[in-house]
């Protein structure tokens, strides 16, 4: 009972500031409200037992990626700037493919019977996290892992190369 | 697992190899010596294409999530000749002053998204699938916003990045929901469990429409062409065909291995989105006087006739798709090449700057008719085969109508070819554009786009090979 | 290396000399000895293919060799001959022949010019070799693709546009024949045989009816485009118009002719049940074809347009004739095609040469042609009578045995839409005389035509191939018709076969 | 189901965090904001992932890790994305959707 | 075996003759085509002579009388199991007679031509066509096989063209030709098609299956029929047309008078004794056809000869140009012997008219040459044609006119010459069968002598006419011809016809019926006194009777305005109603479809250019929206 209390404040809250973040017409304010939904989605994840990725969702989007976003926003705008919204018709083809979209899915995911596997959980602790994380074997992530990070290392030469200034 | 096991993810550890070994050496380079960079980098490059002929064994790595077959094998072959070529294709233009401090940058990161294509197609499941995916389209955008002068280059990327990130986001639902009513985001385990659940068949689309942006399908394919008229000629060339082909790459192989089950949804939805595809990159193509944005549009329309093949679900298909993505990226390039040789020299890329090529640079306009052609598919060059394979594919499984209005298509292209062909050949021009001689490795690129073109359709080798390795829905 | 691989081969090495050729000198002599060995071997095979006739040979095709190309798919390179291939080749040599004669003088871009030309041929020579559908097809579009620079390039008037629509209707055409080609190939074997190309491998197999019916008006109107049926085709009179010299021969001599051929060799032959049944509709069409053309012929005052509609008329006919599907019919066809062949290519290379010297294709602004340019004009007499089916000449062969081969029917409506296609030897005869009266006869209408000169020696040699193929074709046509006979008997057989109905398949 | 909450009321909050996110992208002018949308969608998506793997197949980490990824690649993918927003605003001096619109057609 | 194989002889010398002077004939010297054409024709003469004096006379004929010999015969070209095309020679009565006729004529042409021509530019290239032309004609009359007649039919046509366009400068010239060409094209169709329905019908080409008795042509008559004709009949009538354009018939005529722009010796050969004559030919060669199965197309055949006749003979009264007169004239006798066949049958007494018909076909072609070459010398002498700037020249030109004189009493039926007995037997025939006609013929035979008198006084009697230099007569490479043949317009009405030429080859017996004859030859001398009375003095006389009857006269002066209705029929309605609106359809409805395709096309592509706005989220509201999309028909609608 108090997960399902706990799970509707999180979701509440997720969802309220989600639409805050998009309808705000404060470009800071917006990013702020992204970080109460990412941070309430922490929450989620702390209520599921995983811990660490809640962790890693706390320092890398909550920690890393909004706070890349706030400091582009104060390079490109001033803080009082009011951003613009789209005008009338695109907001409404918008606003009425995105509730047939989102009715549309929710409606057949709710007709879907899930059908849970029978096997035995494993435990989701930092450990057995590690073991996987570097495991070559069956349900071993050590190539993902090792593919991100030449991924991460281009991203990085690519962001340098379009951000710096011309030397002229 | 030992280190003869790596060997399997050979093209991969080379690429990796390389682009490091680029980087090392551009950062150990004085300035007196970085312009030795490109060169050598080149040659590796070429090296590392030799030897990815060489045998190599087949096989499955890290649980699954990596394997390689002859076909993938292939498969990288192929996309590291295209690779090779747009390297030297875009050698003079990274020679420019302009790029001075970028300039092996932009072949490390060229590389990067290779590498990502690679095990994309190698993938065992959705993650690395995924993986790959991001890796093939995160530094694009970088290289599309490469020129900083330029503020279409900017304009290219920030589309390019935000489209994609859009579309992934899809893609990633649409997997969420693939791996929610299956368990397991292995394809052999989703494969099995696969069956036409509507959940499923909303992962499937949310998935296809994700797909769908790789290979610019109509309506996924907006971006394209503002993308490719405001990048770099090179990375133009790239993203039209060596993005697009490692993607229809991997979506042939999961459409033939993963989803079999629902073969007859994906059909018909190939089915609608084929002819959607092929009719709208036409009409666009229509009037563009851009060439590279006339291309970008033909190569809309390309990717509809890719589907043809993909459509057939058999054997006779994939080779059809793998054969054509070949001949185009042998046409396609010689297309851009001109482009690319003459954008170098002149910055001209319109239509009307073409009028009167053939007087003054006839070699390059030859060139150019039997890349038009090509992708026209008209005989005797390669792209008639291609496309003709492609529509017997199309029409083994029945689709007759699909092929007319596939033909039909083709003739409106042959349309839009024929005004470029036209404005080289038979228009006239008071100034046209002045000969001049390009670069040795724009002449190695255009010459070895040359050869395929010519060469592909007659020499049967290929397509064989290719027919032997393929495989189809059983 | 086999004989018929000549017929590609000396045009593919013809275009290789040109290369190294620098100018309309080099190239234009190149071009001639490489046609004048073209016509040798044309010359050679006709009399090789009787000799193997009259030595008692009944094979189908002869000469036929094959040899696998694309074995996962059962493409192949396979060519042979049989009497109407032989008689179509040695149209062919002698239109290229006289063709390069005609464009003498073609100083633009002549290189290029030339070889064009003879690529274009060397498609049609392909076409008329090939019995695998696939190269065949190849070879058609080959031979339509450099249509476009030929007129584009070296065209006159709205050439571009000409040339365009050309191309692109006739790229429809072919749009139409790849659907036919690949619902032949799927249904040339029973279930789980090997597919084939092979035009005689297809034809042992009976395809079923229902896919004959889907199949057969892409496959008909495919190859019916080029051979201007009636209403697609209006891309002959502007490409003809526009074309140079040498293309407006070879394209009305020829290439047409690859749209009649197609017809019968693929449609007709290979989905007899459904040419059956469907014939009615083309025959209608083609009717309309004969006279309409004729009728377009006479209000036109360009003479290319007149040969054009002409053109449309005459390749009615032709398609007529296959339709009526008995064997002096599609003789009368056959021959059809190479009278037509040769006669409207010597118009084109007249109206050509006219052309040349007075600097205008309208007849009103010409007359009395007859007293400065004697030999042309006469010329121009002789290919006009030809064309109004005088005897003697082969027009006349041709039509003769087409009228009273459709009028063998044993239906009503056969023949009276065969008398209703007889009214256009008049209707022909009215434009032809009119040309004739306005153009070469009366009074010389403008004095800078008094200092015109006659033929030059290229001139006469282009013209007079063409002349004696057509006097010999009209005053001894038995061979002719005999060879072609020979070869049709098989195909006549089919087209009575009768074969089960299966479903088709199709999504 | 696991502790009392059924799995649709998670999906329910990740599909409509999902759509809110493509409204955001559909309409926000700005495009810093639009790249948060971006973020809404991916972390709908993280919720997808984990709560699958929690609810339906805890034998495996798949979902877990398959989000992991997801998280990185966002990084990634903002980090490419700000960037290049900088040239942007570098060469259009705004950051307006609209007016990076030079190419069309 | 019958040794007649050299016969071929006749027929290739004209052959080689046309090519070799067509192709070499300017190398030499004009005179030199002149002397070698005739020669050759003069071998063909006597060659023809032989063949007629072995055939009638030098073996007796036999029970079944005179039958038909094939001297050779080729396959040309195979078309059917059945119908195949041969070139062969058919020698029988009618065809050794024309072969006679023929080369007679052709020579007699050839010679005076060398004087005519004399000077003329092209003259190679007249004898070559005149070579062709009697080529054509003499395999015309050998045809063994109908289609080998249509082939040589078509051959005559052209080079008729040919000879008549020969001042091919001239406009009027050039007109003509074309008119003559197309007008007997569009009857030949009807020949061709009759030739397909009758092929159709009896499975033969064949002359000689075609006309035997017991063959397929008459034992199928009973067969099917169209509008209550049998099909044999419709086909009789088809090839009737082809014989009527040929020879002039009403309302096919309407190129002869035309024709006469062809030089002189031309219109004497082509236009009056010969190939005027081969739609006559062509119905005595199919006559037991006609007579067996095909009595309506007979009647059909009766009723056209007798109007034509006297139609023709109406406007020769009021014509000037002399030529045009002999044109009209030579209409009105053809007339004579298309009614000459109509009212014959086949068989004994009643085959008649058939034979009154050849009979009169070869004297009319005698003394018809000799009016035009005579007209031709007058010409010649004068350089006009109007015969009202003529008048006296009996004194300039004196053998011209004794000839002519001759010509002209021999047309006018007097007794002792040719044209008398041809005649008389033709008025026998019709008086036997039909009354009607005979009358009518009574009045031409009135009309004919007066407008043949006419002519003669109008140039060598009446008053001495105004010349620029004074004639003289023709030299005597001109005159000898004439004299030749006014010899044989003298005597060649003793000819034993009714023994030679006969419907079913059997000996005839006839009598000159003096009943028929004697008021014909009175009326012949009423219509020579009229004219003598209107025309031997200048009087006033004519132009009276021209304002008495003004409506005949401007309507027969106007030729009945025939050509009128030709000319509307072409110009307006071909021309303007039905070729006009072809082009322009072809040029804006059909071509315009496929060129509004390509508008259609390239307009879609203009209008959906808005889809690629340069905006970013528009990108994106598609892309979604086309997912959605999907979702919602394959999730709602297909699945």
């Amino acid at each position: 009972m108090n997960n399902l209390v706990m799970f509707f404040i999180l979701s509440g809250l997720i969802l309220v500031f989600s639409v805050m973040t998009v309808l705000t017409r404060r470009i800071l304010r917006s990013a702020v409200f992204l970080l109460f939904v990412l941070l309430a989605t922490a929450g989620l994840y702390f209520m599921l037992d995983y811990m660490f990725l809640a962790a890693v969702q706390l320092t890398v989007y909550a920690g890393g990626i909004v706070v890349l976003i706030i400091f582009s926003i104060l390079l490109t705008s001033h803080i009082s700037e009011r951003a613009a919204m789209a005008g009338k018709w695109p907001m409404i083809a918008s606003a009425f493919v995105v509730l047939l979209g989102a009715g549309v899915t929710l409606y057949t995911i709710y007709s879907y019977v899930f059908k849970a596997s029978a096997e035995p959980a494993i435990p989701s602790t930092m450990k057995s996290i590690g073991s996987h994380l570097i495991s070559y074997g069956e349900d071993g992530y050590a190539l993902p892992f090792e593919v991100i990070s030449v991924l991460l290392l281009a991203v990085m030469i690519g962001a340098i190369i379009v951000a710096k200034k011309e030397v002229k | 697992m030992n280190l003869s096991d790596l060997m399997i993810m050979r093209h991969e550890l080379l690429l990796t190899l390389l682009a490091v070994s680029i980087l090392i050496m551009d950062l150990g380079a004085g300035p007196k010596h970085r312009y030795l960079v490109l060169p050598v980098s080149l040659i590796l490059f070429f090296v590392n294409l030799i030897i990815g002929f060489l045998p190599v064994r087949e096989g499955t790595l890290f649980g699954g999530m990596y394997h390689t077959s002859g076909l993938i094998i292939l498969m990288k072959n192929i996309l590291n000749i295209g690779f090779f070529i747009v390297m030297l294709q875009s050698f003079t233009w990274l020679k420019k002053e302009e790029n001075k401090l970028k300039m092996s940058e932009f072949y490390v990161l060229l590389l990067a998204t290779l590498i990502g294509m690679n095990f994309m197609i190698s993938s065992g499941d959705f993650l690395m699938f995924y993986l790959g995916l991001e890796l093939a389209t995160i530094p694009m955008a970088a290289l599309a916003a490469y020129v900083h002068h330029q503020t279409r280059s900017a304009e290219a990327g920030i589309k390019l990045i935000l489209i994609s990130a859009l579309s992934s986001g899809i893609l990633l639902f649409g997997l969420s929901m693939i791996y929610g009513t299956t368990g397991s985001i292995f394809f052999n385990e989703v494969k099995a469990a696969y069956s036409s659940e509507p959940l499923q068949v909303l992962g499937f689309i949310f998935f296809f429409a994700g797909m769908g942006f790789k290979i610019s399908l109509v309506p996924f394919h907006l971006w394209t062409a503002d993308v490719y008229e405001g990048a770099p000629v090179g990375v133009t060339s790239y993203l039209s065909v060596i993005s697009k082909g490692a993607a229809v790459f991997i979506f042939i192989l999961v459409l033939y291995t993963v989803f079999t089950s629902i073969d007859f949804l994906w059909k018909d939805l190939t089915y609608i989105i084929a002819v959607l595809t092929m009719t709208i990159g036409n009409l666009f193509a229509l009037r563009q006087k851009n060439l590279k944005r006339l291309l970008a549009f033909s190569s809309i329309a390309q990717a509809g006739f890719i589907l043809l093949g993909i459509i057939a679900g058999s054997k006779l298909g994939m080779a059809s798709v793998i054969y054509f993505i070949l001949v185009y990226i042998f046409s396609n390039l010689g297309a851009f090449g001109v482009v690319a040789a003459i954008h170098d020299h002149t910055g001209k890329e319109s239509m009307d700057d073409y009028n009167g090529l053939y007087h003054t640079n006839p070699r390059l306009s030859l060139l150019m008719m039997l890349s038009l052609f090509s992708l026209a598919g008209i005989p005797p060059v390669a792209g008639f085969f291609g496309k003709f394979f492609l529509f017997t594919s199309a029409a083994s499984g029945g689709y007759y109508w699909l092929v007319f209005i596939a033909v039909l298509n083709a003739t409106i292209s042959l349309y839009y070819y024929l005004l470029v062909v036209k404005a080289m050949f038979i228009n006239k021009n008071d100034h046209p554009i002045e000969p001049f001689s390009s670069d040795i490795t724009t002449r190695l690129g255009l010459l070895i786009c040359t050869a395929g073109i010519v060469a592909l359709g007659f020499y049967n080798t290929v397509y064989e090979l290719i027919n032997k390795l393929s495989i189809g829905i059983n | 290396m086999h004989f018929l691989n000549l017929f590609v081969v000396v045009p593919a090495l013809t275009i290789v000399a040109i290369l190294f050729t620098r100018d309309l000198k080099g190239a234009r002599w190149a071009s001639a000895v490489g046609m004048s060995i073209q016509l040798v071997l044309a010359g050679a095979l006709v009399f090789m293919y009787l000799s193997a006739r009259n030595a008692g040979v009944a094979d189908e095709m002869l000469f036929t060799a094959d040899s696998t190309w694309f074995p996962s798919l059962n493409i192949r390179y396979a060519i042979g001959v049989d009497g109407i291939s032989v008689a179509m080749i040695a149209l062919t040599a002698v239109v290229i022949f006289a063709g390069v004669f005609a464009s003498w003088e073609m100083e633009f871009l002549s290189r290029e010019f030339f070889i064009s030309l003879i690529l274009l041929c060397s498609g049609v020579f392909g076409f008329f070799i090939s019995l695998d559908l696939f190269t065949m097809f190849l070879f058609y579009e080959l031979a339509v693709i450099p249509m476009y620079l030929l007129i584009g390039i070296w065209g006159s008037g709205p050439k571009e546009y000409s040339a365009m629509k050309l191309t692109l209707m006739l790229m429809g055409g072919s749009a139409l024949l790849t659907v036919g080609i690949l619902g032949l190939y799927f249904h040339s074997a029973a279930a789980g045989g090997q597919h084939t190309f092979h035009i005689l491998e297809i034809a042992k197999t009976d395809i079923p009816v229902t896919a004959q019916r889907f199949f057969f008006p892409f496959t008909f109107i495919g190859f019916g485009i080029l051979g201007a049926l009636f209403p697609l085709h209006t891309w002959s009179p502007d490409g003809h118009s526009s074309a140079p010299t040498a293309v407006s021969m070879l394209h009305a001599g020829v290439l047409m002719k690859l749209g009649g051929y197609g017809c019968f060799r693929v449609a007709m032959f290979l989905m007899p049940e459904a040419a059956n049944e469907m014939a009615w509709i083309f025959i209608i069409l083609t009717t309309i074809s004969v006279v309409y053309g004729a009728f377009g012929a006479i209000w036109q005052k360009d003479l290319k347009y007149i040969n054009a509609y002409s053109s449309v008329s005459h390749c009615g006919l032709v398609l007529f004739a296959l339709l009526m599907m008995n064997q002096t019919a599609m003789n009368g066809a056959i021959i059809q095609m190479i009278s037509h062949g040769l006669m409207t290519a010597l118009f084109f290379a007249l109206i050509g040469m006219i052309y040349s010297r007075t600097h205008t294709r309208i007849i009103d602004q010409m007359g009395g042609l007859m007293k400065v340019i004697p030999f042309l004009s006469a010329v121009y007499v002789i290919a006009g009578l030809a064309s109004l089916g005088l005897p003697g000449l082969s027009g006349f062969v041709a039509e003769a045995t087409i009228f009273v081969g459709a009028f063998q029917h044993a239906d009503t409506f056969h023949r009276v839409v065969t008398i209703v296609a007889t009214t256009s030897i008049v209707i022909t005869a009215v434009y032809i005389l009119r040309v004739i009266g306005i153009l070469l006869l009366g009074p010389i209408k403008n004095e800078h035509f008094e200092h015109l000169g006659d033929a030059h020696w290229y001139e006469r040699i282009s013209t007079i191939i063409l002349v004696l193929g057509i006097a010999g074709i009209g005053l001894a046509p038995l061979w002719l018709s005999d060879m072609i006979n020979f070869s049709l008997a098989p195909i006549i057989g089919k087209l009575s076969g009768l074969v089960n109905d299966v479903p088709l398949v199709l999504n | 189901m696991h502790q009392g909450i059924p799995l649709h009321y998670f999906l329910i909050v990740s599909t409509l965090m999902f759509f809110i996110g493509i409204f955001g992208f559909l309409t926000r002018r700005n495009l810093i904001t639009i790249l948060m949308s971006i973020e809404l969608i991916l972390n709908s998506v993280n919720i997808n992932f984990v709560v699958f793997n929690r609810y339906l197949f805890p034998h495996k980490l798949q979902g877990h890790f398959f989000s992991m990824i997801v998280i990185a690649i966002a990084a990634a993918e903002a980090a490419v994305a700000i960037a290049i927003i900088i040239n942007i605003y570098r060469n259009f001096r705004s950051i307006e959707v609209g007016k990076v619109d030079e190419m069309k057609h | 075996m019958h040794g007649y194989a050299y016969t071929v002889y006749i027929l290739l010398i004209p052959f080689i003759i046309f090519i070799f002077l067509g192709l070499f004939g300017n190398r030499f010297k004009p005179m030199f085509s002149g002397i070698v054409g005739s020669a050759g024709l003069l071998v063909s003469f006597i060659l023809s002579l032989t063949t007629a004096y072995r055939y009638f006379f030098a073996s007796a004929p036999g029970e079944d009388g005179y039958t038909a010999i094939i001297a050779m015969n080729a396959v040309w070209l195979r078309l059917t199991e059945t119908l195949h095309i041969d070139m062969g020679i058919l020698l029988d009565p009618i065809s050794v007679m024309m072969l006679i006729v023929i080369t007679t004529v052709s020579l007699m042409v050839h010679i005076y031509s060398i004087g005519y021509m004399k000077g003329e530019r092209g003259y190679e290239r007249f004898f070559s066509f005149l070579s062709l032309f009697t080529f054509s004609m003499l395999g015309l009359v050998v045809a063994a096989n109908i289609f080998q007649m249509y082939i040589f039919w078509e051959l005559v046509g052209v080079s008729s063209y040919l000879l008549i366009g020969f001042y091919y400068q001239r406009p009027s010239a050039v007109a003509a030709s074309k008119k003559a060409f197309i007008v007997t094209r569009f009857a030949d169709l009807g020949f061709l098609i009759g030739i397909l329905v009758l092929s159709f019908t009896t499975g033969t080409f064949d002359f000689q299956t075609l006309t035997d008795p017991a063959g397929p042509a008459v034992t199928h008559a009973g067969g099917a029929t169209f509008l209550g004709l049998s099909v044999i009949t419709w086909s009789l009538i088809l090839v009737f047309m082809g014989g009527a354009g040929k020879s002039a018939m009403f309302p096919l005529h309407i190129w002869l008078p035309d024709a006469m722009e062809g030089p002189t010796p031309v219109s004497a050969l082509i236009h009056a004794a010969t190939m005027v004559v081969a739609g006559v030919y062509l119905v005595a060669r199919m006559f037991p056809v006609y007579a067996l199965a095909g009595i309506p197309a007979l009647n059909v055949v009766a009723y056209v000869g007798g109007f034509t006749s006297l139609f023709a003979a109406v406007i020769a009264c009021t014509q000037l140009d002399i030529k045009r007169v002999l044109a009209y004239s030579t209409m009105s006798q053809i007339g004579y012997m298309m009614l000459a066949l109509g009212v014959a049958r086949y068989g004994g007494h009643e085959g008649l008219g058939f034979m009154a018909s050849m009979f009169h076909l070869f004297t009319h072609a005698m003394f018809k040459a000799l009016l035009f070459l005579c007209a031709g010398a007058v010409i010649h002498a004068v350089h006009t044609n109007y015969m009202n700037e003529m008048g006296g020249l009996r004194k300039y030109l004196p053998i011209t006119h004794i000839t002519f004189l001759v010509a002209c009493l021999t047309i006018a039926g007097i007794p002792t010459f040719a044209g008398f007995f041809s005649k008389d037997e033709i008025l026998a025939a019709a008086w036997h069968h039909n009354k009607f006609l005979f009358f009518v013929e009574y009045i031409v035979a009135g009309l004919t002598a007066f407008y043949m008198f006419r002519l003669y006084f109008s140039i060598f009697q009446g008053k001495q006419a105004h010349y620029h230099h004074v004639p003289q007569e023709a030299p005597y490479v001109m005159t000898i011809p004439l004299m030749l043949l006014a010899l044989v317009s003298v005597f060649s009405g003793f000819i034993p016809f009714h023994s030679l030429v006969t419907s079913d080859g059997l000996h005839l017996d006839t009598r000159i019926e003096w009943g028929v004859a004697i008021p014909s030859v009175l009326i012949a001398v009423a219509g020579i006194g009229v004219a003598a009375v209107m025309y031997r003095k200048e009087s006033a006389l004519p132009e009276r009777m021209a304002s008495t009857f003004r409506h005949l006269y401007t309507w027969s002066y106007h030729k009945f305005y025939i050509d009128e209705v030709y000319l509307f029929i072409t110009k307006k309605v071909i021309f303007r109603y039905i070729s006009t609106p072809v082009a322009w359809f072809d040029r804006h409805v059909v071509d315009g479809t496929i060129n509004g395709i390509a508008w259609v096309i390239v307009s879609a592509s203009q209008k959906v250019k808005g889809l690629q706005s340069g905006q970013l989220q528009q990108y994106a509201l598609v892309f979604v929206s086309g997912a959605v999309l999907l979702i919602l028909v394959f999730i709602c609608l297909l699945y």
